[in-house]
């Protein structure tokens, strides 16, 4: 019973360990060479297990989701990408978010591709959402 | 007969505390204890617009309603004896704790019972709680003016 | 998800082993133990060592009555830091709130509902 | 000083009747057919638990007056004890009961105590007939000495369980065929500086052993069936005999050793080292063993009664535990 927790803990952190991570971006203008960029910032990123990312009118909501081993660091992960999407994309008003609801809220948004009116309102709430502290 | 000596009888004598044995069961049941908690917290985040960071709270009230009934149904004694630290530690503890007291002291009326000894072995957990969170704030408040540190 | 969990599950037995060390081997009662680890808690967080712990562990940073101490000084800490040294005073229950009025509401309802037994565990 | 703490009684007062009353945990007790009334509420119909108690002492008695074909008025004095805070369950069964009333306090070695004393008053022939006995209720007991009943507290193998239970007699002068006090000694108050309010049994053997080797010695050359001390548990077992052995006081003894608490709830391992509380020497003396004496089964029993006299303040505010034996010797003719 012990062991095969210990052995199914181990396999977990390896097989978390070896890909990299799972991006998906959804613009609204669908400009490609702007999803390329921000693909390339997160791709670069080795201690990222998933990502993503949302353009929308100058606007660029980020959500990260760290592998389990570096959780330690999430806040510092976070706040380095933040620096690096800022960097790149010096017109935007970046959000960057490494919270699992957020990230949840995103994939919904890019999976449902909602009109630009529900997107706002969605991106509105979400930062609110973020700002509020335990 | 001489008191040191007779420590010793009983040292060698009285049947040891299973240390092991306690560690592996706390481990289990403390364990258990967390794992359920972090479910009900991904409930709360699935459904319910709370973040990781606000889901906690919501977390922890539903963790010591589950307590209340384990408590009230006379279940809770029964893990504690199992579990040990294991069912003490996590809040559902600290809500036993205050519920058994509660429900205890309910023959003294509500007020001067429940009411006033709710608190008779949690209370310690809030005071020092609250008292070394001044202590450790007075001291890095200090330490921020003082320069050196940032918060 | 499932590491989450899974992680959450060890790393709160961990800390449910080091509860259970203090009874056993340092001979602490349960209030003395309780006390003794909201109090690391607390430290912990004035190191701001506890809320990457939470980032990690999830509920297994959460749950283990630690996590009182933590947000405890965490909201001392914040309204030290808006306020000065007045907020030191003013801000601890900001974010424990909920454990505390948690356990009042149904420590209360318990003792309407229920009676003590005297069942062997 | 007439250096008399093991006193003879030569009027041999005998206890005319017992009755034993249990709460539904000690049904499982390898000793229940001896119990009287086995009930199934351990508030026994009442609110509280202190209430519960009172009426639980109050029912024994009527049932040992009932037994004994006697009434009310036919009692002198009514001596017994229980654990609660100012004795309040004895004293408001006292009420009930109309009887003069002493309460006395031995904590656990009560039962004994107070037929000692019972025994005193008889063989001064200033009383004819004399209630005696003593009672716990484990909730109410709990609560006062440890944690809240619900509170989930690990307990440690040494731990004991409080019974709920109240063992109360008649004694009268010299009937034949009864049981009668042939002897007893009163306890010194030893102090082994034990600190662990969950290891009784620790804190208790010494004080058993004490006034174990002051009656053998004053008794030299009576051969006893056994001698059964009160609540010492498992582990104070392990540890009286260990005491006796290495003292070399009786061999014989080792071998005749009982005890109560370590026996009432049998092997069940629930309850970790034993039964212990004022009701669980009252309950094994009064019940199976006058049983066994009125059947001629045992001819000379001694009983020893432990009670470790310690209250949550106390150790609190950290005072080790002192502890207390009483010891009555029984013979059957």
């Amino acid at each position: 019973m012990k062991n095969l927790l210990m052995l199914s803990i181990i396999l977990l952190l390896i097989s978390g360990c070896s890909d990299s991570a799972k991006i998906s971006i959804y613009h609204v203008d669908d400009d490609q060479e702007e999803i390329e960029a921000l693909e390339n910032v997160l791709q670069d990123n080795q201690k990222l297990s998933e990502a993503a990312g949302v353009f929308f009118d100058h606007q660029l909501a980020v959500s990260l989701q760290v592998k389990p081993m570096s959780k330690f660091n999430k806040e510092k992960i976070k706040k380095s990408v933040e620096k690096e999407v800022q960097a790149k994309f010096p017109n935007h008003d970046v959000f960057v978010s490494s919270d699992l609801k957020i990230t949840w809220e995103l994939m919904k948004i890019i999976e449902e591709r909602p009109i630009e009116k529900e997107l706002e309102e969605d991106l509105a709430k979400l930062q609110s959402l973020a700002k509020e502290e335990t | 007969m001489d008191a040191n000596t007779y420590q010793q009888t009983v040292d060698q004598l009285a049947p040891k505390r299973p240390v092991l044995r306690n560690c592996f069961t706390a481990f289990l049941t403390g364990g258990i204890i967390c794992a359920i908690g972090q479910l009900i917290s991904f409930v709360y985040m699935y459904f319910f617009p709370f973040t990781e960071r606000t889901a906690s709270n919501p977390t922890v009230a539903t963790m010591i309603f589950i307590a209340m009934i384990l408590t009230g149904t006379g279940y809770y004694k029964k893990i504690g004896q199992f579990g040990g630290a294991g069912s003490a530690v996590p809040v559902t503890g600290f809500g036993n704790a205050v519920i058994s007291a509660a429900i205890e002291h309910k023959s003294e009326g509500f007020i001067l019972g429940v009411g006033a000894n709710m608190f008779k072995l949690a209370g310690a957990v809030i005071v020092y709680g609250v008292f070394s969170a001044f202590i450790v704030t007075l001291i890095k408040t200090i330490l921020v003016n003082i320069g050196g540190i940032s918060w | 998800m499932i590491f989450s969990v899974i992680i959450a599950f060890v790393v709160g037995g961990l800390v449910c082993v080091i509860g259970q060390l203090l009874f056993d081997v340092a001979k602490l009662t349960p209030a003395h133990t309780l006390s003794l680890l909201v109090v690391v808690g607390s430290v912990l967080d004035g190191f701001g060592l506890y809320e990457p712990f939470i980032d990690f562990a999830g509920a297994g940073a959460t749950i283990p009555i630690t996590s009182f101490g933590n947000s405890l000084t965490h909201g001392a800490m914040q309204e030290a830091e808006k306020h000065g040294i007045i907020g030191v005073l003013t801000g601890m229950f900001e974010v424990t709130s909920s454990g505390i009025s948690a356990a009042i509401i149904f420590g209360v309802i318990g003792a309407f509902l229920f009676k003590a037994k005297g069942k062997v565990s | 000083m007439k250096n008399a703490r093991t006193i003879q009684f030569v009027s041999k007062p005998s206890i005319v009747s017992t009755a034993v009353a249990v709460g539904p945990l000690e049904k499982q007790s390898p000793f229940h057919p001896h119990f009287d009334l086995i009930y199934e509420d351990e508030r026994f119909g009442q609110e509280t638990n202190e209430k519960g108690h009172a009426q639980l002492i109050e029912e024994t008695c009527r049932l040992a007056l009932m037994k004994a074909g006697l009434q009310i008025p036919d009692i002198d004095l009514f001596l017994a004890g229980d654990l609660v805070n100012q004795m309040t369950p004895t004293n408001f069964a006292a009420r009930q009961l109309t009887t003069p009333f002493m309460g006395m306090f031995s904590a656990c070695a009560t039962s004994v105590s107070s037929l000692i004393t019972a025994s005193f008053f008889l063989e001064s022939n200033h009383m004819d007939r004399i209630l005696f006995g003593a009672a716990s209720q484990h909730n109410a007991v709990e609560r006062q000495f440890r944690y809240p009943i619900e509170y989930g507290a690990q307990k440690p193998p040494t731990g004991q369980w409080t019974v709920t239970g109240a063992g109360f007699g008649i004694l009268s002068h010299h009937i034949s065929g009864k049981p009668f006090v042939h002897s007893a000694t009163i306890g010194k108050v030893i102090d082994c500086e034990c600190i662990d309010p969950l290891d009784m049994g620790s804190a208790m053997a010494p004080a058993a052993f004490d006034t174990i080797q002051q009656h053998l010695a004053q008794n030299k050359g009576t051969s006893y069936d056994f001698v059964m001390t009160g609540d010492l548990g498992k582990n104070g077992y392990t540890i009286l005999q260990e005491l006796i052995q290495s003292s070399g006081v009786s061999s014989y003894l080792i071998d005749n050793y009982r005890d109560a608490g370590a026996e009432f709830y049998g092997k069940d391992k629930k309850f970790l080292s034993g039964a212990s509380g004022a009701g669980c020497s009252a309950s094994v003396y009064f019940g199976p063993i006058y049983a066994e004496l009125l059947a001629k089964q045992w001819k000379k029993v001694l009983l020893v009664a432990t009670g470790a006299l310690l209250s949550p303040l106390s150790f609190q505010q950290g005072e080790s535990i002192p502890c207390i034996a009483h010891a009555v010797e029984l013979w059957m003719e």
